[in-house]
């Protein structure tokens, strides 16, 4: 008996897995983003972002012939050990063209796999420079952490007018850790002073580092870290009535966090990618759409509050349907070499690559979150001379 | 480096007294978890791998059932209850069919069980983190002395004090604490002498559990949100308080997680103290270690004193 | 091996091994690469030395230990300092001025200092924590592994470990693979070379584990007091199983690093721990070949076969109920929870495959026993 | 060293094994209280005594498993064990003539030290190593006069020592008539059998004095009889001393040179077989009341 499932075991191993074979002819777009753990929010949210731009436009034109969009998904676990198998997973289904992750970590550590295997990926919001350098099949359709960084700093210090900055990041994230480096370089450039401390990943109580921060006399508090943990400590910082501003960067662009906010007396200011009702037609659009789709409305945190991280979800999405239709072929290495010429309009702004592969962008949108309501307010457009 | 530091604090005591209160706030919600710990040991000789996302079960009910539109008083009480019967279930289904096994089975089943719970939890919950629900009272907000804070950070060393109190004299007064107290001594020669050992093991795992679970309570009022692994390091921090205390000694683990409680939020605010003591310039980045160093006192535990503080040495016959 | 006087178990034995290479080595060559078996090979042999090391402690010497990823990670970390090539390190350790270490040294070296770095740390906690009884010593190993996180990630030492961010840039498997000038594939060997790597640290093990000093090692298992009686010290043994189980154990995360293409030490949790346990006795503590056979099945049902419970399916127009995200683990635990309840002997006891009768007539002879 | 001793006359007393003023206590409770024995070069020497008088206890102060509260072990004229308490318990453990033993340093080995040194002992609760064959039982324990390394046992470089410990297995489990189960796991074994293996792995170790723990525990008067013969035997052919504890009466006073009286930890008569027969101190304390 035992020596029978051996054998079934054994061939399972060896016969690939059957594929369906369907009318049309199919392209597949891999969707690697985290479903679960810390990035496991803002992940769902970027995901929909794709999900909506696929239930738009589910077919492309590629060479005379129309296919039909097929999206993979792969949950990466918010974690970089659990990636390679989900970028392998992706790459095993014979996607064309990969997008995500949200969190640059992930995106890293799955990386070298769609390079091995001739397949390019475009960046949705995956800020962390790393995420491009260096190579030639990670594209990226956000802004930077550099620029962001000097956009926080500028603000922070002429805006909030802040001499003091107090920064907390989560050990081991390659994402916080960048974003506070490049924050760290910006505000000492401008005459401030920095003090920077971790915390170690699964922590909970974040009340004594709100403490340290008002010891150190802070102005504000920079915690560019994980929904998760943010929505963390702005609840705490409420009930330790901490009175300076909390500022985050693009993760803390999620209506989870607003929630957090909502009621309270603490002040969030976060630099995002869009702010809605910059264009009426998508915000109806994924808002019935969403609206329709109980699931969906689940997945973007119960309400349907958009997020920047689904614009750039949208925005990546036709990204990758206009290199297909570039490249006139579904293969990857096709693909990756149309990409860098290709250029659309999307929601977001105008999209185009530089030489490494990043969108260029010149400016970032600050929002603050209305205490009263829970709804993100639009401070302003900053841009970086 | 030079520091442009403004304002000045003038005591160390308000310096240090924020991170005590923190300390003391989450070392009394520890301790009702080493309780559970502790106990479990002293008659089992297991270390209940899985009591820490018992915790985390704890909470993850109380959100749903929260949810489901139930008023808060009746909550409380369903979520203890429920707890208390997922404590007796794990014991009857992973720890009891293996009483006659070796040691490291039933410790690998613990393993077992607390994978389990933290997949079944991700699995409902879908990944993502939940919002534990807001305790009217306890959530609100008090000034004491130089900082401000929730009102359960005040309660819990005060409630934590009231069940301790409540379960040693549990155990030295009724007929089950005998029993109990008859068990952890000598597990063979008490079933000898008639000792219902299966009513006293989940005896053991319902207060154990029902511990946990009001330390739930406490616990995510104070830092509201929950995922799959919320209890993993709460547990484990426990346990190094177990032992800190001697394992098996109940007030040895309530003073036990009160001195890892508060030695970890004076960790992370050492850098702080330091300076404002004048005994360093800048920061050294010790707060990156404030897990690590619970695990360093564990170590040094137990190779400098195994039996903890409060302990009971045992000789091994040969 | 002595007990069986016939040499035929040994030799079926090697032809059954030299056929699983060969036909990785087939199908290597003719299956397309970015097929899912060869990712699940590959984590597999990893898999299968830490698992075997592993059991080396908890199996065949009774230290039940819970510091592997530790180990683990201190591997993977030693591997890729002294690997990332020159030319990369700028890049890599960006924040750090591209590091201290301005040296590579050969991969094969490299993996030697990886497993040299974890025994060496095993040498220092083994010190104080070796004396501790059972569940003790579990607690403090995890412990261990915990604090050696939080070490290699402190900024302190970010010249050398790169702080918070990853290693990356490294040499992995797919540099294995024989290209032409051109960048073709002519041979593909990225999955067998790393069944070459964990198949000889394997055979070194079970190599040891027959010797004189594997027997000493068994003794101390099965009886500490009478084995000390019969002249075995106790705590030299423990720390040599210690050491050679953590030297192992690095050279594992060496491989697991080759697997990843990148290292952090964030992802070596106690969760990883934990998942190498259940490898141990789902294969059968004391067994080699069961922790190598369980290693491939674990390594397959979580990475290939139990994924489509992740997703939704549809049989016809029916819709299998409870398949979502996640559920593909909690059927997992529930396996795991069976094994450990019901089927505590795993998949081989402490049986191995030369031990296995393979004709009928043995077969017989023992059933009746 | 065998070779040595065997150009000793018969006549000259050497002495292996001394006890001097040995106290174990556990807590409160006092095992052996000041405890002094000899036991000399070629001697079968017995340690009898009630259950609980303190005889196994005894056996583990010598083999290093206790650490005694307070005296010394000498082994050939060296001392291999000594404690003494500091302290407020000094005063209660003087020593030999009332005075202290000031600024000695306590000397402690671990057991498998005491091995080496040539003292190999057998366990009143068997205690074999269970998973492995009779045959691994006894060829674990000649790992101890091992002369390889763990590099060149695993690349087998010491083929040559490995076969010689096997063969010197194979010849230990023929003397103790083992032969055929050679290949069963030892538990699996009949007692009897399981008592001889014992023996068998702790000559293995190559000892020169050998502590017996009740090795006829459980036998029957024919098989008691028999493990006698095999006692002597193997004391004359390997040149031994042995010290054992045994309760079987007529297997003490048929194969001891001399006996040794334990009651409560302490030492109540010394002497012949014959003398102890007659001694009515012992008669009193154990043969009277617990007849064998």
């Amino acid at each position: 008996m035992k020596k029978w499932i051996a054998l079934l075991l054994a061939v399972m191993m060896i016969v690939p897995a059957f594929a369906f074979a369907d009318d049309m002819p199919v392209v597949k777009i891999g969707v690697y983003e985290p479903a679960s753990g810390d990035s496991g929010a803002g992940g769902k949210q970027e995901t929909l972002g794709v999900q909506y731009a696929n239930a738009k436009t589910p077919t492309v034109t590629i060479g005379g012939v129309e296919y039909k969009v097929e999206l993979v998904m792969a949950d990466n676990g918010s974690s970089t050990d659990k990636a390679p198998s989900a970028a392998q997973q992706l790459v095993s289904a014979g996607v064309s063209v990969v997008l995500g992750s949200y969190g640059s970590g992930v995106s890293i550590a799955g990386s070298q796999y769609f390079k091995d295997a001739n397949i390019p990926a475009i960046g949705l919001t995956c800020t962390n420079p790393q995420v491009t350098a260096g190579n030639s099949h990670y594209f990226r359709v956000c802004f930077l952490d550099p620029f962001q960084g000097t956009v926080l700093a500028n603000y922070a210090s002429k805006e909030l007018g802040a001499s003091t900055v107090y920064c907390l990041g989560e050990l081991g994230n390659d994402y916080d850790q960048g974003l506070i480096t490049y924050f760290k370089q910006a505000f000492e450039g401008l005459g401030g002073t920095v003090i920077k401390e971790d915390f170690p990943t699964g922590t909970a109580d974040f009340t004594s580092y709100l403490t340290n921060a008002s010891m150190y006399s802070a102005d504000v508090f920079f915690c560019p870290v994980s929904i998760a943990y943010s929505t963390q400590i702005i609840q705490q910082a409420a009930a330790q009535g901490l009175e300076i501003a909390i500022l985050g960067g693009d993760t803390l662009d999620s209506n989870v966090v607003a929630d957090a906010d909502k009621g309270t007396n603490v002040k969030v200011i976060i630099t995002t990618f869009y702010q809605e009702g910059a264009n009426a037609e998508f915000d109806e659009g994924f808002k019935a759409w969403l609206n329709e789709n109980p699931d969906m409305l689940t997945n973007n945190g119960g309400n349907d509050v958009i997020s920047a991280v689904s614009v750039m979800g949208y925005d990546g999405y036709y990204m990758a349907l206009a290199a297909l239709q570039a490249a006139g072929s579904i293969d990857g290495a096709a693909v990756m070499a149309a990409l860098p010429s290709v250029e659309i309009d999307g929601v977001s702004g105008h999209i185009k690559f530089d030489d490494t592969g990043d969108a260029i962008r010149t400016s970032a949108f600050v929002k603050t979150v209305d205490t009263a309501t829970g709804e993100w307010l639009f401070v302003t457009e900053q841009t970086v001379d | 480096m030079q520091y442009n530091w403004k304002g000045c604090v003038p005591t160390v005591w308000d310096t240090v007294f924020p991170y005590l209160l923190s300390g003391i706030s989450v070392g009394g919600q520890y301790a009702l978890i080493a309780i559970g710990y502790t106990m479990v040991y002293g008659i089992l000789r297991l270390i209940n791998f899985a009591h820490g996302d018992v915790f985390m079960v704890a909470g993850i009910v109380m959100v749903y059932i929260a949810a489901s539109g139930l008023p808060l008083w009746l909550c409380i009480p369903l979520v203890l209850l429920i707890t208390v019967g997922i404590g007796f279930l794990i014991e009857r289904v992973a720890y009891k069919p293996l009483r006659s096994a070796p040691r490291m089975s039933v410790m690998i089943s613990a393993i077992g069980v607390s994978y389990t719970l933290q997949n079944l939890v991700l699995y409902i919950t879908g990944g993502l983190n939940k919002q534990y629900p807001t305790i009217p009272w306890i959530s609100e907000t008090v000034v004491i002395g130089p900082a401000k804070t929730k009102l359960v950070t005040v309660v819990t060393p005060f409630l934590v004090i009231l069940l301790v109190f409540a379960l040693v004299t549990l155990i030295n007064k009724t007929k089950i604490g005998m029993a109990m107290r008859a068990v952890s001594k000598d597990f063979e020669t008490s079933q000898l002498m008639g000792i219902k050992i299966n009513n006293v093991i989940s005896a053991t795992f319902i207060i154990g559990s029902f511990l946990a679970g009001v330390g739930s309570v406490l616990y995510f009022t104070n830092y509201p949100t929950v995922i799959q692994t919320s209890g993993a390091m709460p547990g484990l921090k426990a346990f190094v308080a177990a032992v800190f205390g001697g394992i098996g000694s109940i007030p040895g683990a309530v003073i036990g997680a009160f001195i890892i409680g508060v030695m970890e939020n004076i960790i992370k605010g050492l850098d702080v103290i330091l300076f404002k003591a004048g005994i360093t310039s800048g920061p050294l980045g010790l707060a990156t270690f404030s897990d690590a160093f619970t695990f360093a006192l564990l170590i040094i535990i137990l190779v400098v004193k195994p039996t903890g503080l409060f302990g009971e040495k045992v000789t091994d016959k040969v | 091996m002595k007990t069986t006087k016939s040499k035929a178990p040994m030799i079926v034995t090697i032809v059954v091994i030299a056929a699983i290479y060969a036909a990785v080595f087939i199908a290597e060559q003719i299956l397309p690469p970015t097929s899912m078996l060869f990712t699940v090979l590959k984590k597999g042999a990893t898999y299968a030395l830490v698992a075997v090391s592993m059991n080396l402690l908890n199996g065949f010497t009774g230290i039940f230990s819970l510091g592997q990823a530790g180990f683990m990670l201190i591997g993977a970390y030693v591997y890729g300092i002294f690997t990332i090539p020159l030319e990369a390190r700028p890049q890599v350790y960006q924040y750090f001025d591209g590091g201290l270490v301005q040296f590579t040294v050969p991969l094969v070296i490299a993996m030697i200092f990886s497993g040299l770095a974890a025994a060496f740390f095993a040498f220092l906690i083994g010190l104080p924590v070796l004396r501790l009884k059972s569940d003790y010593l579990a607690i403090a190993t995890l412990g261990f592994a915990e604090i050696i996180r939080a070490i290699f990630q402190w900024n302190g030492l970010g010249p050398v470990t790169n702080g918070s961010n990853m290693l990356r840039s490294f040499p992995t498997f797919n540099d294995f693979n024989i290209t032409d000038g051109q960048g073709n594939v002519t041979v593909y060997l990225s999955t067998l070379v790393p069944f070459i790597m964990s198949g000889v640290c394997i055979l070194l093990i079970v190599l040891l584990i027959h010797s004189s000093y594997g027997r000493a090692l068994k003794a101390i298992r099965d009886d500490e007091v009478a084995a000390e009686a019969m002249g075995i010290n106790l705590a030299h043994h423990k720390r040599l199983a210690f050491c050679v189980s953590s030297f192992f154990a690095g050279v594992g995360g060496a491989m697991l690093a080759m697997y990843q293409t990148t290292v952090q030490a964030k992802s070596f949790t106690s969760a990883m721990t934990y998942e190498i346990l259940l490898i141990v006795v789902i294969g059968g503590i004391g067994s080699v070949t069961g922790s190598v056979l369980s290693s491939f099945l674990f390594v397959a049902c979580s990475e290939w076969w139990l994924r489509f419970l992740d997703e939704k399916q549809m049989i016809g127009d029916f819709e299998v109920p409870l398949l979502r995200n996640g559920f593909r683990l909690v059927v997992f635990s529930l396996i795991i929870m069976i094994v450990v309840l019901f089927f505590r002997r795993g998949i081989m006891g402490d049986r191995e495959l030369w031990d296995l009768k393979f004709s009928g007539k043995e077969r017989k002879r023992r059933a009746k026993e | 060293m065998n070779g040595e001793q065997k150009l000793q006359t018969p006549q000259e007393v050497k002495n292996v094994l001394r006890l001097e003023n040995i106290t174990m206590q556990f807590g409160g409770v006092v095992a052996i209280n000041n405890l002094s024995l000899d036991v000399n070069q070629g001697e079968i020497v017995a340690l009898i005594g009630p259950n609980g008088a303190g005889k196994t206890t005894a056996f583990n102060c010598v083999t290093g498993v206790y650490e005694p509260t307070n005296g010394k072990v000498y082994f050939n004229g060296r001392v291999i064990v000594a404690n003494h308490p500091n302290g407020k318990m000094a005063r209660q453990y003087g020593g030999i003539n009332g005075e202290m033993y000031l600024k000695e340093k306590p000397v402690v080995h671990t057991p498998d030290k005491i091995t080496g040194m040539g003292i190999a002992r057998t366990f009143q609760n068997i205690r074999l190593f269970s998973s492995q064959t009779a045959f691994d039982n006894v060829l674990i324990a000649t790992h101890l006069r091992r002369t390889s390394n763990m590099l060149t046992a695993t690349f087998r470089l010491n083929a040559r020592e490995e076969k010689r410990n096997r063969e010197k297995t194979t010849e230990l489990l023929e003397i103790v008539g083992l032969s055929d189960v050679a290949n069963e796991k030892a538990t699996s074994l009949p007692y009897g059998k399981q008592r001889r293996l014992e023996i068998a792995r702790a000559l293995a170790t190559g000892p020169t004095l050998l502590l017996l723990d009740e090795p006829a525990a459980g036998m029957n008067p024919q098989e008691t009889d028999e493990l006698g013969e095999f006692i002597v035997d193997i004391k004359n052919r390997f040149n031994l001393t042995v010290f054992m504890i045994e309760h079987h009466m007529n297997l003490v006073m048929d194969i001891s040179d001399r006996i040794y009286v334990l009651d409560f930890g302490k030492q109540i008569a010394e002497g012949t077989p014959e003398e102890i027969q007659k001694n009515p101190v012992v008669i009193a304390a154990y043969l009277g009341v617990e007849d064998e």
